[in-house]
């Protein structure tokens, strides 16, 4: 395939505070590609960036410099109502679609697509309880097997959630303070410093 | 929901000491002090709030523009006498179709919303009716309203009677009023009735089992409406003038009022006990003090915040209490 | 053009007018969306508002000992601003009173909130006549804010625009302290959900009372700014009230942008109106109600509430 | 072809979307199940089937006819009847004035103005019928406000019932009921089984694997899985579950 | 419930206790209340409709201190005939409708004499009908409608008050000569706002000038910033203004808020004193008519403001103003008529009012007045008056600009629509 599923592009965002005298408060700074339908999965602590992340590439956030392209549109020159055909941001148990309105539908491009091709599920509530974690994963594996680029970000507490990341997802992406770590395996994920640092006890126990 | 008496039959007891009192009222009256001229107008708002209760007690919805209604009756039978004929059955029946046909217009309106939006459509249908009974003076007589509507005799055919008296007019108002109890307990226990009764409970799940929830709540209204018209046209009759002011807002209010005073949500005596009691109350207080609007709004907000289910509600529940320590018949007061 | 020059004046008039019936609106509203009460006594409060103004700037010598002295002897403005923070203050007590009596209704069809304040209403309106006569009064406003000045040809009151200015200001109050202090955030989240109230700890009938007390107290700060142009009488609360309902539901019930909003709407439909077809001025409000409630079943800016079913 | 079918339905509430793409087929004569987690847009999903919300988008099928967007009294009319999750009786009324309104007949007569209800003999056999069908025989002149809960939820059924209708849709039906009650429940859906075609919507997983014949798994707005109930089963994160454990 | 078990029906009781406890409990209400006044021999019983509540219950009270008075002074005097006078009030609460209740039940129930009261037009005419069904006298004190004298004229109803039309005659010439002939109007949408201006806009094209348009405001109007921003769009040199009720107070203060009260001129057809009694003088705009004045410079008039202040110390009005003056002449008047006649027989009543003159002495005003016979309204003496702008004494609010004689002002349209019931028409009622 010719066109990257998801280039995310010098990407960065800053949030700031105070009218005059700006302090910035956080920043996030991405910079990856994914070329072709895989199972990411996103670890990271909880303000680390991972939810401003998803944000910036469904287009319901905008950066503050740098560009998102997904299946080769910028997202944020895709109409408002469309962007979800190219990315899609689940929120825990719903689809979240809000969008800072700046500019006119016709000085918009229609989206390319009729389905979502990237999926970000934010932190879906597993429950090993009532079983419902079984046809999650069945899903995601559905959507890669149909040739979508799925992400699945979490902040593990259980030892289970990082069997699900193991067993489930391809490649790996880890955020901490905005800047993100990629690993191609989940072992190469875990030997990195920061990650062993992060997930501490649950490593061994998983 | 309403009261448990005989429910299936035409006529009950109830209404038969109802109509007894009502028909005996014009031997005693004045020794209790009251004059005949009360009697009529006390059974025609009965009528009216009646017909009111049809659409707030039976059917939930609450109007509080209804002196539009009865207003048009008013009006179109002034006019009907004053312009077509002189006759007592022309004057109401143009008096119950011009209110019904108001209703229904308004209603077509109405029908889809709820709660407060259907409360403040109905307000704002109510002033647009009484503004335009000012404004189109031409007809209306504007402020100073339509004078000098003749009451005409009674004909029915093979007799005549006069009804300039007070007496005779009660006696033929009360006529009407007993053709619409027992017309309107016929109709509450009527599957529509029914479906009506459902519908103040529950709207959406009476759509859900295939009702045509509108073209009720629309029906309804404008049956309500006809019987504010057939009220508004003997009340034009009594005045012998129709004048705007029972369209305002306060006359439409007082309806509400007398229907939950009396206790309409519980009961179909509820508007009969209520419009007699109000209009007791009223000279009563009137009579005896300049600031009785002072004794009537604490009356009010005393039965309101004490017997919120008005007069037949607490007689109900006393009634209830007894029964409970006899036979034990557990059956709540509902609403 | 000529059409444009002559129609700016009554847009502007319009725009000023609408500012007043939003501030009368806004008690009515905070009480409809937070307790899901119609307060027909609204109208009673906002005109004994206007009379306990009345009352306290025409305090005289000798009432109150040497503290009322003190008081008498300040300047106009100085009793006139004692007025619009004492005024709502009273008013606000009666309505806490009001408040009480109203405990009994909660939970029960709306109907019966609705038919209490209407005898609250007679009850108020007629203790006004017997405390103050049926008459006509008039509320004094300092000399800084009254008169008229001249602006493109044509004379504008300065009252009306102090006025409209005030209304500004308190409606942008009331909406910093609704979603900017952590008292509106309780506030709001009783409008929705008083289960989750009681469970953060919250009296629920102590945040009502105070609400009530508030709304009430709104009533009467509209109506003392409007005295001086409706005048003062035990019946003006009438004029006042239903307004207010019918910008609470052209606006949408519960939303405290869409009562600003409606109020502005009503107020350009009735300034327009007045100047172009001026018989039709009064009705012009019910037909917008009416066109707008056709069209949007629960108003401009409307949510789901409980008085809908 | 299936008795009634959902094609590509999508809804959203401003931001929110509720619906994706959702397929959904039910065969006459089965008990078809959609579950999914609380939240999950199960309950929306069920209101756009049965015509409460319009579809932003799509088409529901029931025999064949389109009826996206018809009024719930047309598509009650159609055939298809549904329970409330939240209760949804007439609670003034008495327990068989509330199946007796259902009835078609005595809808058909609901202009009638003069007569009685009560004198409609077979409307009323038909309204014993159900009552004994969800076994409220003997509480049929109770105040439906007064009944107990498990009665209420059992009255749901038999006012959704009462109107023959060709396909029953119930909104998670055991919702607050406790063990015993369910299982009660359980049975009477059992029964009901070989004479109406059924869907029901429920969280819990439990319930619906011992009734249904097929399941549609419901999550973000999405079917994210279908299958019997045995399929379902055999998922690995399934056994482990207290679902897993418990069959 | 509309339905119930067959076998199970329910015992007959609520219903019937409820209704026999109902009786039972209006009968013990009404028991203390009974009393009829005998016919012929014991007091004359005056029944007062004036309004206690609504839009006129400050005028009405006003009026109702005039009839009082006037009955006081009666009674003091031994009473009429013999017999003394009682009254009895009940609220007409400025609502048509109510006025013919109560008109009714003050015949039929209390069995009054004489109907007395009146500021609303409405009101006046939905009594005066019921009082003519039964031939019960009735005077219209205070309601200034020229339909009350034109169109709805009674046989036994008579007018007091002067009506707009009197009051435009006075004020149109008038105005034309000091102000200028460049006029608007502002009319309240309703009958009594059309009939006052249709007066007005012919007396001013007879004289020579012109009406450049009509502003129709709608009852119940509070706010006339836009019609006022209007009027100083359409710079006309004279604003006549028809606008009543609390409409014209509204106005009132807005006109004054402007300072608009000067420039242009405003003809405001009447202003009735309890309207603005207590207000501060700008809000008191243009010229406007009365029927009388507390400081007239007449003999009597110090006596008769003595007399007010003697009976009523606690009142806020420290001074009489015309709707008291109406009220007591008419009570006055109606008594004097009485005993002249020698009988409270109705008709006999009638034609000694039909024929009443009183000099300009005993009603305090500058010329004779006179009852006409064909419209039964008082022709009296009309007077303009504006703001007394400056003045130290806070009671002191008029300056009595000009008076007119009662022929000069005749309202002549009245007679043409004036057709009064005879007297066979008219039952003969002697209380």
């Amino acid at each position: 395939m010719s066109v990257p599923f998801l280039e995310v592009d010098n990407l960065r965002k800053e949030y700031s505070r105070g009218l005059i005298n700006k302090r910035i408060t956080f920043s996030l700074e991405a910079n990856f590609s994914i070329e072709e339908p895989a199972i990411v999965g996103m670890m990271g602590p909880n303000g680390s960036g991972k939810t401003t992340l998803f944000e910036l590439i469904t287009g319901s956030n905008l950066p503050s410099s740098g560009r998102v392209m997904v299946m080769g549109q910028n997202i944020h020159d895709v109409r408002y109502d469309e962007r979800d055909r190219l990315a899609i941001h689940y929120h825990q148990s719903y689809q979240v679609r809000s969008f800072h309105r700046t500019r006119p539908k016709f000085m918009m491009q229609p989206a390319d697509c009729e389905y979502p091709m990237v999926h970000l599920f934010d932190e879906p509530q597993f429950n090993t309880q009532d079983g419902y974690i079984g046809f999650m994963l069945d899903f995601f594996r559905k959507l890669r097997g149909e040739g979508r680029l799925v992400f699945v970000c979490l902040h593990p507490n259980e030892p289970f959630h990082l069997n699900i990341m193991r067993e489930v997802c391809e490649r790996y992406i880890f955020v901490r303070d905005g800047s993100l770590t990629l690993a191609d395996d989940f072992d190469k994920l875990v030997e990195l410093e920061p990650v062993r640092d992060y997930l501490g006890r649950l490593v061994d126990v998983a | 929901m309403n009261n448990n008496t005989g429910f299936g039959a035409w006529i009950t007891r109830p209404m038969l000491i109802t109509f007894a009192i009502l028909v005996s009222l014009p031997f005693w009256i004045d020794s209790v002090g009251l004059y005949q001229y009360l009697g009529v107008e006390i059974v025609i708002w009965m009528v009216y709030a009646l017909g009111f209760n049809l659409l707030l007690g039976y059917t939930g919805l609450p109007s509080f523009g209804h002196g539009a209604y009865f207003g048009i009756g008013a009006y179109a039978f002034g006019l009907s006498q004053l312009h077509i004929t002189e006759s007592i059955w022309l004057g109401l029946i143009c008096a119950i179709l011009f209110a019904a046909l108001g209703g229904a217009i308004v209603a077509a309106f109405l029908s889809h919303r709820r709660g407060i939006y259907y409360a403040l459509l109905t307000i704002a249908f109510g002033q647009v009716f009484w503004f335009l009974s000012i404004k189109w003076h031409t007809v209306t007589g504007g402020e100073d309203g339509l004078l000098n509507i003749p009451r005409p005799d009674l004909n029915i055919g093979f007799a005549s009677f006069s009804l300039s008296s007070n007496e005779a007019l009660y006696y033929f108002v009360l006529a009407l009023f007993v053709v619409v109890v027992i017309g309107l307990w016929r109709l509450v226990h009527s599957p529509y009735g029914t479906v009506i009764k459902a519908i103040k409970q529950n709207e959406m799940r009476t759509g859900f089992i295939g009702y045509n929830v509108w073209l009720y709540k629309w029906s309804v209204f404008t049956l309500s409406t006809a019987l504010a018209g057939l009220a508004g046209g003997m009340f034009a009759m009594a005045q012998e003038s129709a004048y705007p002011d029972v369209m305002s807002l306060h006359a439409s209010g007082f309806i509400v009022m007398m229907v939950l005073i009396g206790g309409g949500m519980v009961s179909f005596w509820g508007p009969v006990i209520g419009a007699a009691v109000y209009f007791l109350a009223r000279d009563l207080l009137g009579s005896a003090t300049e600031t009785w609007l002072l004794w009537y709004g604490l009356m009010f907000m005393a039965m309101v915040m004490f017997k919120p289910e008005g007069i037949a509600g607490a007689w109900q529940g006393f009634i209830k209490r007894g029964d409970a320590s006899t036979d034990g018949d557990k059956k709540p007061v509902t609403r | 053009m000529d059409f444009l020059i002559n129609l700016t004046p009554h847009l502007v008039n319009g725009i000023a007018l609408g500012l007043l019936f939003a501030l009368i609106a806004l008690g009515f509203m905070l009480i409809v969306g937070v307790m899901e009460v119609i307060n027909l006594a609204h109208g009673s409060l906002f005109a004994l508002g206007g009379y306990f103004a009345m009352m306290i700037i025409g305090v005289e010598p000798g009432w109150f000992g040497p503290l009322g002295d003190w008081y008498v002897g300040l300047p106009a403005g100085a009793r006139y601003s004692f007025a619009l923070v004492l005024g709502p203050i009273a008013v606000g007590l009666v309505g806490m009173l009001l408040e009480l009596c109203l405990r009994g209704t909660y939970g029960k069809d709306p109907l019966f909130g609705l038919l209490l304040t209407f005898g609250a209403a007679m009850v108020i309106e007629e203790l006004i006549r017997i405390g103050w006569g049926s008459g006509e009064q008039f509320l004094q406003t300092p000399p800084a804010i009254s008169g008229a000045f001249i602006w493109n040809g044509l004379i504008w009151s300065t009252y009306r625009f102090f006025a409209a200015g005030f209304s500004v200001a308190a409606i942008i109050l009331v909406w910093l302290f609704l979603e900017r202090t952590p008292y509106g955030a309780i506030i709001k989240a009783g409008a929705h959900d008083s289960e989750m109230v009681r469970a953060l700890g919250i009296n629920l009938s102590q945040l009502r009372l105070y609400v009530f007390a508030f709304g009430v107290a709104l009533a009467a700060l509209a109506g003392i700014i409007m005295a001086p142009i409706w005048g003062l009488r035990p019946h003006v609360g009438v004029d006042a009230v239903i307004p207010a309902f019918l910008i609470i539901v052209l606006g949408g019930v519960g939303s405290f942008v869409g009562a600003v909003i409606a109020g502005v709407l009503v107020g350009l439909t009735v300034g327009i109106t007045g100047a172009y077809a001026s018989e039709w001025s009064l009705m012009s409000m019910y037909l917008l109600l009416i066109v707008v409630i056709t069209f949007r079943a629960r108003g401009l800016f409307g949510k789901k509430s409980m008085l809908e079913n | 072809m299936a008795l009634f079918e959902a094609q590509h339905l999508h809804k959203r509430f401003g931001d929110r979307v509720v619906l994706e793409e959702i397929n959904l087929s039910f065969e006459a004569g089965q008990l078809s199940g959609i579950m999914g987690p609380n939240g999950a847009g199960k309950t929306t999903c069920f209101n756009v089937l049965t015509g409460r919300y319009k579809p932003d988008r799509g088409k529901v099928l029931f025999d064949g006819q389109d009826i996206t967007g018809m009024t719930p009294r047309a598509i009650a009319r159609k055939g298809i009847s549904r329970s409330f999750q939240i209760m949804n009786l007439f609670d003034d009324f008495s327990v068989i004035e509330n199946v007796l309104i259902a009835v078609p007949q005595v809808r058909d007569r609901g202009f009638n103005m003069t007569r009685r209800v009560a004198a409609d003999v077979a409307a009323m056999d038909k309204a014993a019928v159900v009552l004994e069908q969800v076994g409220l025989q003997d509480k049929a002149y109770e105040n439906a406000g007064s009944l107990p809960y498990g009665d209420r939820r059992a009255l749901e059924i038999g006012v959704a019932l009462a109107t023959e209708p060709r396909l029953l849709f119930l909104d998670e039906p055991t919702s607050g009921l406790g063990i015993d009650a369910t299982a009660r429940l359980s049975e009477l859906i059992l029964e009901l089984k070989h004479a109406y075609t059924i869907v029901i919507i429920e969280h819990d997983m439990k319930f619906l694997f011992g009734l249904a014949d097929n399941i549609a798994v419901i999550h973000w707005g999405q079917v994210i899985t279908r299958g019997t109930p045995d399929e379902l089963r055999a998922n690995k994160w399934v056994q482990s579950s207290n679902l897993g454990k418990l069959a | 419930m509309s339905i119930q078990q067959a076998g199970l029906s329910k015992k007959t009781g609520p219903m019937h206790r409820a209704i026999i406890g109902i009786a039972a409990a209006m009968l013990g209400a009404y028991v203390a209340q009974v009393s009829v006044a005998a016919a012929g021999t014991g007091p004359i019983v005056i029944g007062i409709t004036s309004d206690a509540s609504g839009q006129y219950a400050n005028s009405g009270a006003s009026d109702r201190r005039g009839m009082k008075m006037a009955i006081a002074e009666f009674n003091a005097k031994g009473g009429v005939l013999g017999r003394k006078i009682e009254f009895i009030h009940i609220d007409t609460e400025t609502t048509p409708a109510t006025g013919s209740r109560v008109a009714e039940r003050l015949i039929s129930r209390d069995k009054v004499s004489f109907m007395i009261g009146a500021v609303s037009s409405g009101v006046a005419n939905a009594i005066s009908q019921v009082a003519q069904k039964n031939g019960v006298i009735y005077l219209n004190t205070n309601s200034s409608s020229p339909t009350e004298s034109g169109k709805n004229c009674h046989r036994v109803k008579f007018v007091w008050d002067g009506n707009g039309a009197n009051f435009a005659q006075a004020a149109v010439s008038n105005a034309i000569d000091s102000y200028g002939t460049k006029w608007q109007l502002v009319t309240n949408d309703y009958v009594w706002g059309h009939n006052t201006a249709s007066a007005t806009k012919a007396l001013v094209e007879k004289a020579g000038g012109k009406i450049i348009g009509e502003i129709l405001v709608p009852q119940g109007t509070r706010d006339f910033s836009s019609i006022l921003l209007k009027i100083q769009q359409d710079k006309p040199q004279v604003v006549a203004a028809a606008v009543g009720g609390d409409d014209q107070k509204a106005l009132r203060q807005q006109v004054a808020q402007l300072g608009m009260g000067q420039n242009p001129a405003w003809i405001n057809n009447q202003q009735d004193w309890p309207d603005v009694y207590g207000l501060p003088t700008d809000n008191l705009f243009g010229v406007f008519g009365t029927t009388w004045y507390y400081k007239l410079d007449l003999p009597g008039v110090i006596d008769f403001v003595a007399r007010y202040q003697n009976m009523y110390p606690d009142t806020k009005m420290k001074v009489p103003g015309n709707v008291f003056y109406n009220g007591y002449m008419a009570t006055h008047s109606l008594l004097s008529a009485i005993e002249a006649a020698g009988t409270t027989n109705n008709h006999a009543v009638i034609k000694q009012l039909e024929q009443l003159k009183v000099s300009a002495a005993d009603r305090m005003q500058h010329h004779d007045a006179f009852m006409n016979p064909k419209t039964h309204q008082m022709q009296q003496t009309v007077y303009l008056a504006t703001a007394n702008v400056g003045s130290s004494d806070k009671d002191d609010m008029f300056k009595i600009v000009s008076n007119s004689a009662p022929m000069k002002v005749a309202d002549a349209k009245a007679e043409a629509t004036c057709n009064l019931e005879s007297f066979a028409d008219t039952p003969v009622y002697e209380p």
